[in-house]
């Protein structure tokens, strides 16, 4: 018996309690708690209470509001990218790449455009690994070049070409006006324009606020969010670039 | 957790405890000279009386009513009782006697002379049984704790379930003892505390809390011997003794292994108004219970923050503790027993409020250097400001560990909004979590500068709290009720819920429960 | 020049910036923070911004998200109650009633149901007030009778009568269950039934949780929420009792 | 704030000291030997120029880098410039001058022997202008403090506006103000560190931060000194003097009166990886503006934090520190001008995590009893629970009280989602007014406890940094930051941006801000 709708839970079984905070640039008064009431409403809150409001400054106010949502939340309809590849250890993921590949899988990385986050990345691709996993270093048999922050697209480009890259490795955390997926797009609008097809690396990009349904909207074949371990880059080049293709 | 930061004068100390006793004395004088209704009812409870009529009146209910009826309560209600069981041939079944009895065909009668004496026999074994339940469930959780281990760390993390729904409850209150809390407090719902009878049986539909019965006390309790031995740590439930009904309540706890029990001296006079004799009397037995059972107790002096002002009042707080604990031991609690009350409800606008809090936290502390204190979160000061809140609860933890104190109840960061969703509770013992964690050590350097701001306070407060003592001495406690004394409530000794079911000990009252709880000593 | 269109704001203007939380009674996994996305997605945040998930014991999840909300607050069609009547002083309240009422005005007061909570009717009715303004009590020409907490229905209706009363002014706190909804509507039934419409009291109740444009549905005259002081529900009660009547 | 709360030995402090000295004299001798493109620009910047092209590089680039290209940065930019000035009729008009050049009209050449002494002369003269300007500012700025008052507390409340649109933040610079704001930071365009030019006029186009414009400089102060008479009290503006551009930053900061600027000695080469050499010479020459501007600067050690463990690199942050302090006093800052930086940055999750922030925090405090030492939020283990963080917020904010920090740099609940929002920032304030408000006492009882956690704790990582100055005084601080001693971050003195800017002094050097700028020594 699997559950296919649900709805939020405050603490009775399909309350459908949540909560919600937001400022709307009106100063306070009762016909600006009537405005977020309103908005309360078209977002699905029904009751909702205004639970806080305060004015900030001349001519904002900060609303919390609770209330009952509702919207279902349908469990069939969900859309997310699950993992389609085996999650393997550091021995597998060698050996695979050493007997089938049978060289050196090329990896470069880079923070591209102004970023300067550089942790990300860094604890994909260095020895030192997050969470306790080693970084794409550690594997014998990756090659891996980390080209660390600010980087051009035109250096990326260069650098990938220079190093045979299997794969291209890119972070964005900066987010503000939609920075990363101005840069993101760039970037593989770059790769389109200097490889052919089937001569360009795989396109990755990682970073805590992506949404990773964007990665065809992108231009990349995958993206990668919070959280992610280097096992989990690891196991999708191998599979990627080596187990699914030999197959 | 060293003591004597405050540099408190003992003998001022020592003074203020002997004015307690003298305010007290009175009180509990009266209360060894009436009995009530549900006095009566517990009694008969320990006997084994149980269930409940097709309107969900308990039998017990319907037994001393009757007994009321046909003699009054004056010479308790054993004696009638038993002397009817003894005659109407119901072979020893209380709660039979108590359907015949309803149907009419039963009348009550004071026994005398070897009727009296066979009576008192009677009931005496009967109340025996009850009273070696609760010594038996006193060893049982002896050896769970024994088994399953104390909580990791003082405080003791104390939450409270509230969803009305008993089936609701259960899994919340496992969910929040594996996310760390040793306590589990089951508040109740509105309105129970003025019911005149316990609800009978699991129950679905309380609002604001759930209805405390037998059944629910004994599935939560169940419940949360699973978990604790799931966590490899014992897991205490908690709920009230208080209301119309508190002797009958404790009497429950003791017989289904509750480990804590809200049970204050004035909380249900002030809060509830209910009756003063009425709630002097029936906390007498209540705490005899409680000390037989080794209960914990928990006072109700932060309510007197949420109507009165925190520091203004905050010798009002201090006054009532020590009321509470010569009250205590007077019922045979001793000093582990006493989770004596006290609140953060400072404004938190008031230049140094953190500070005051201090003094106060630490003032009860040093005055109890063995109790296991009670510490309150903010509540009145709570707004919709979830944020604000969730902040002010941290700071009030830090209070708590800086201070010691035995058992702190978690504040919600949705205070002045619901009662708690499962995700409050997850985000308040995340806060605890992190301030005992990161701060758990920080008393060692916590040393209120001497003579200085922190101590000063400490000092006033308990000076005003001599000279209010004093005043309560010259004009009696309940007078000081009736005046407003507590929580800027004003309740006077004639008026208030219940007070019909007092009855004045006549000669000859007889009351085994008592003389059972009381022959120790 | 007046905004008719507002949004909510993050930083800047029009971006639509909300936060909201709310826990899913299912595991956390990939496919929780896609349900998650898909509330949101409802509640009209685009994009939104999954930012932290946590499971909670077994079966529940809490989600904090940041996003755009696309809808559109309509200043225009704002509703609610707005003060329909004068803010006036004591001294000219006393003054109204006795020249123009020409006797004491009634009031009775009570928390009913199995609320206990007198703090916010204590507020209002006696002298000691609430944010520096005096209680009812303290004019001169209101005769008041506070009942106090969990009066019964027909105690509040007897004492009505008993009392005379102008208006009768309930208070309800605990909202569990919508327990003030269903106390309201209890009271104001009883009211109905016992006293014809012309000689029934003005019904008023407060609290913090009520909706203020439920009064009609609630059968009571007027609603008085968050913040109230006394000196409001004095206006109102000369304003609807006495200037408007005599007009 | 009494001292010496943890004991310190004052042969060791002096000894960490001296090895500061030993490590730092070094990297002074070098900065002092070589100039930058942007020093020069710089100069000519004091001396006058403005405007950029149409592409918007300003004329102080063109001109300078024309200057290069025909005789090298060796002697200076402004012997060749101030040459050709006398030569090319433009009537003194720099920016005419450099317009020439561009167009191709205008060649360098080093003047010598009478040639050189004019250009020196008109060089000097010109320069001096632009001092004269930093000098009224300085004036003028004591008066407004005068006048308006200095903030209410201790620490400054510091806050940072960041919407990338200098119109949206100007009124969000002054809502915060209103709202309790001391500083208004007006943080960076990511990327504008890398820029070789500092770009012209009102910019609405940053991201994640808005361009260092002077423009923006002047309609920021103009805005917060409205703000200040409004207030009553001085509004202080910061910027960032860092990047390539690091000298001429400081200088407009100078000529706009803004009153704090980041200005790290190392944060340049680790975290935007510009070159050492580079970041040195124009570090010692933005800090002779700034000493000379009376502003106050805040350097970068919470940094290292966020990619080194705060508790293993603990003592990296005091190494950093103490050389600071040692560059900033070589370039003429006095005590009360060094914002030395540090950050709650440990892992909240750690037992005693708060008892070791307040140990690391004293231990700033003490080594630096006069230098207003900035306090930095947690960024790194803030999550996107916003509720968990405007907590950790509060607990920063205590530690900042408790160990009387200069300056607070406001953290905010949602540091790790966006850049703060207008209701952030209200919230954060709320925490702090809260903290200092109802805490702002608590360090009179807050006594580390001898030979304690805490002191213990603070002696280590002192010992932790006398052993790594040892190491770097054997070793040479180039090598270190070659090893990645600070923030783990690798960085060789041959490799990063900006190193081509460098030329190495030639005989006859001339550089006559440095001559105005050090006359007093
Ligand atoms: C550390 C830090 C810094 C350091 C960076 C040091 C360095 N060398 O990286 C310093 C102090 C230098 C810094 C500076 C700035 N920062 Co910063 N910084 C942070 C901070 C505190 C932590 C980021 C971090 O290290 N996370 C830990 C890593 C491990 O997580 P991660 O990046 O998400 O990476 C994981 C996944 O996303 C994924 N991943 C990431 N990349 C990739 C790539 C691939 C290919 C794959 C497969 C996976 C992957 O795997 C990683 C491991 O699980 C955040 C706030 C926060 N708590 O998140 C702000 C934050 C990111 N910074 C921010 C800003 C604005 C700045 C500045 C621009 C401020 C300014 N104007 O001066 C500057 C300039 C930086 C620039 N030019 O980019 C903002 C970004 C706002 C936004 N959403 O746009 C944040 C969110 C803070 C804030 N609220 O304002 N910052
Ligand atoms: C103080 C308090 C108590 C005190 C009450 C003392 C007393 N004599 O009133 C004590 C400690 C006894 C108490 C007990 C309980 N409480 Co209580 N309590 C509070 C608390 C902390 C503050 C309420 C308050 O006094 N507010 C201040 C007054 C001035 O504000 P107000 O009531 O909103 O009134 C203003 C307006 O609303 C308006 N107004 C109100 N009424 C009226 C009427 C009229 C006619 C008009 C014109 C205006 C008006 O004007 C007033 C002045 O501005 C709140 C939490 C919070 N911070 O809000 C919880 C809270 C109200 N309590 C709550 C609960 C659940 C209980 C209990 C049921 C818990 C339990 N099961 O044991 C008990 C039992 C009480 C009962 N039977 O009703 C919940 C209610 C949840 C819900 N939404 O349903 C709250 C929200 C706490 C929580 N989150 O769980 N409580
Ligand atoms: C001491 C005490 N007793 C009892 C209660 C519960 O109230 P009631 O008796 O109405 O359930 C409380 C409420 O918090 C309390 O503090
Ligand atoms: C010391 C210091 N300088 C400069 C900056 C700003 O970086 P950028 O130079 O990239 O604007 C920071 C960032 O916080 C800093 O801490």
């Amino acid at each position: 018996m699997t559950k296919t709708v649900v709805r939020p839970y405050g603490d009775t079984t399909g309350d459908g309690m949540t909560q919600v905070s937001f400022t709307l640039p009106i100063p306070h008064d009762k016909k600006a708690e009537g405005a977020a009431l309103q908005l309360a409403a078209k977002m699905g809150l029904d009751p909702a209470m205004l639970v806080h409001a305060k004015q900030m400054g001349d001519g904002f106010t900060f609303f919390v509001i609770y209330g009952s949502v509702r919207h279902l939340v349908e469990l069939d309809k969900v859309q997310v990218v699950e993992r389609d590849f085996p999650l393997l250890g550091s021995k597998e993921i060698n050996t695979i790449v050493k007997q089938k590949l049978r060289r050196k899988l090329s990896v470069v990385g880079a923070c591209i455009g102004t970023d300067a986050h550089t942790v990300g990345i860094d604890a994909i691709l260095n020895i030192k690994g997050i969470a306790g996993e080693k970084g794409l270093e550690y594997y014998r048999e990756f090659k891996v070049v980390n080209m660390g922050a600010q980087v051009t697209v035109p250096e990326l480009v260069a650098a990938a070409k220079q190093e045979k890259a299997d794969a291209v490795l890119v972070s964005q955390v900066v987010t503000q006006r939609d920075a990363h997926l101005y840069n993101t797009r760039e970037m593989t609008a770059a790769f389109r324009e200097a490889m052919p097809a089937g001569k360009r690396p795989l396109l990755i990009v990682g970073g805590p606020r992506f949404d990773e349904l964007m990665a065809g909207e992108l231009g990349v074949d995958r993206i990668f969010g919070r959280g992610t371990t280097p096992r989990e880059v690891a196991s999708y080049l191998v599979h990627s670039l080596v187990t699914q293709r030999s197959k | 957790m060293n003591l004597n930061r405050l540099n408190l004068d003992p003998a001022v100390v020592q003074r203020a405890r002997e004015l307690a006793r003298l305010a007290g004395q009175p009180v509990v004088d009266m209360a060894r000279s009436h009995t009530t209704v549900s006095v009566e009812r517990a009694v008969l409870r320990l006997a084994g009386i149980t269930g409940a009529d097709a309107d969900g009146i308990p039998w017990v209910n319907r037994l001393v009513d009757q007994v009321r009826d046909d003699v009054g309560l004056g010479h308790g209600a054993t004696l009638p009782v038993f002397h009817a069981l003894a005659e109407s041939g119901v072979d020893g079944d209380l709660t039979l006697l108590a359907q015949k009895a309803a149907a009419g065909s039963v009348k009550f009668h004071i026994p005398e002379g070897k009727h009296a004496t066979a009576a008192k026999k009677l009931s005496k074994r009967a109340v025996a049984q009850g009273i070696k339940t609760i010594d038996r469930n006193r060893l049982e959780r002896d050896k769970l704790i024994k088994k399953h281990g104390e909580p990791k760390q003082r405080p003791w993390i104390y939450l409270i379930v509230a969803t009305g729904d008993i089936y609701e409850d259960i899994p919340q209150a496992q969910a929040a003892a594996r996310a760390g809390a040793d306590v589990i407090a089951v508040i109740r719902s509105t309105g129970q505390s003025l019911l005149d009878y316990v609800p009978e049986g699991a129950t679905r539909e309380g609002f604001a809390g759930t209805y405390a019965t037998q059944e629910n006390f004994r599935l939560m309790r169940a419940a949360l011997d699973e978990s604790s031995k799931e966590l490899g740590r014992y897991i205490r439930l908690t709920n009230y003794a208080s209301g119309l009904c508190m002797p009958e309540i404790a009497t429950l706890a003791g017989l289904q292994r509750l480990d804590m029990m809200l049970n204050d001296s004035m909380y249900g006079i002030l809060f509830r108004d209910i009756n003063p004799i009425r709630t002097f009397v029936d906390q007498r037995f209540s705490r005899q219970i409680h000390a037989r059972a080794g209960i914990i107790i928990n006072t109700g002096e932060d309510n007197y923050l949420t109507t009165a002002d925190a520091v203004e009042a905050a010798h009002t707080v201090t006054v009532s503790q020590l009321l509470n604990e010569y009250f205590a031991h007077e019922a045979g609690l001793e000093d582990w027993q006493l989770g004596l009350g006290h609140a953060f409800e400072i404004n938190p606008d008031l230049p140094e409020s953190f500070r005051l809090e201090l003094a106060h936290a630490l003032l009860a502390r040093e005055l109890f250097p063995d109790a296991p204190l009670k510490w309150m979160p903010p509540t009145k000061h709570m707004t919709g400001d979830v944020f604000r809140g969730n902040l002010l609860d941290g700071f009030f933890n830090l209070v708590g560990t800086l201070t010691g104190q035995g058992i702190l109840l978690v504040g919600m960061m949705t205070e002045a909004v619901v009662t708690p969703w499962l995700s409050d509770r997850d985000i308040a013992l995340q806060n605890v979590r992190y301030v005992l964690g990161a701060a758990g050590g920080l008393h060692e350097d916590f040393v209120p500068a001497p003579g200085g701001f922190i101590q000063q306070r400490a000092h006033g407060v308990l000076g005003e709290a001599v000279t209010l003592l004093e005043e309560i001495v010259d004009d009696t406690l309940l007078n000081a009720i009736a005046d407003g004394t507590f929580g800027i409530m004003k309740r006077p000794a004639n008026r208030g819920k219940g007070l019909d079911g007092v009855a004045k000990h006549e000669d000859g009252y007889y009351n085994p429960a008592t003389e059972i709880l009381e022959a120790g000593k």
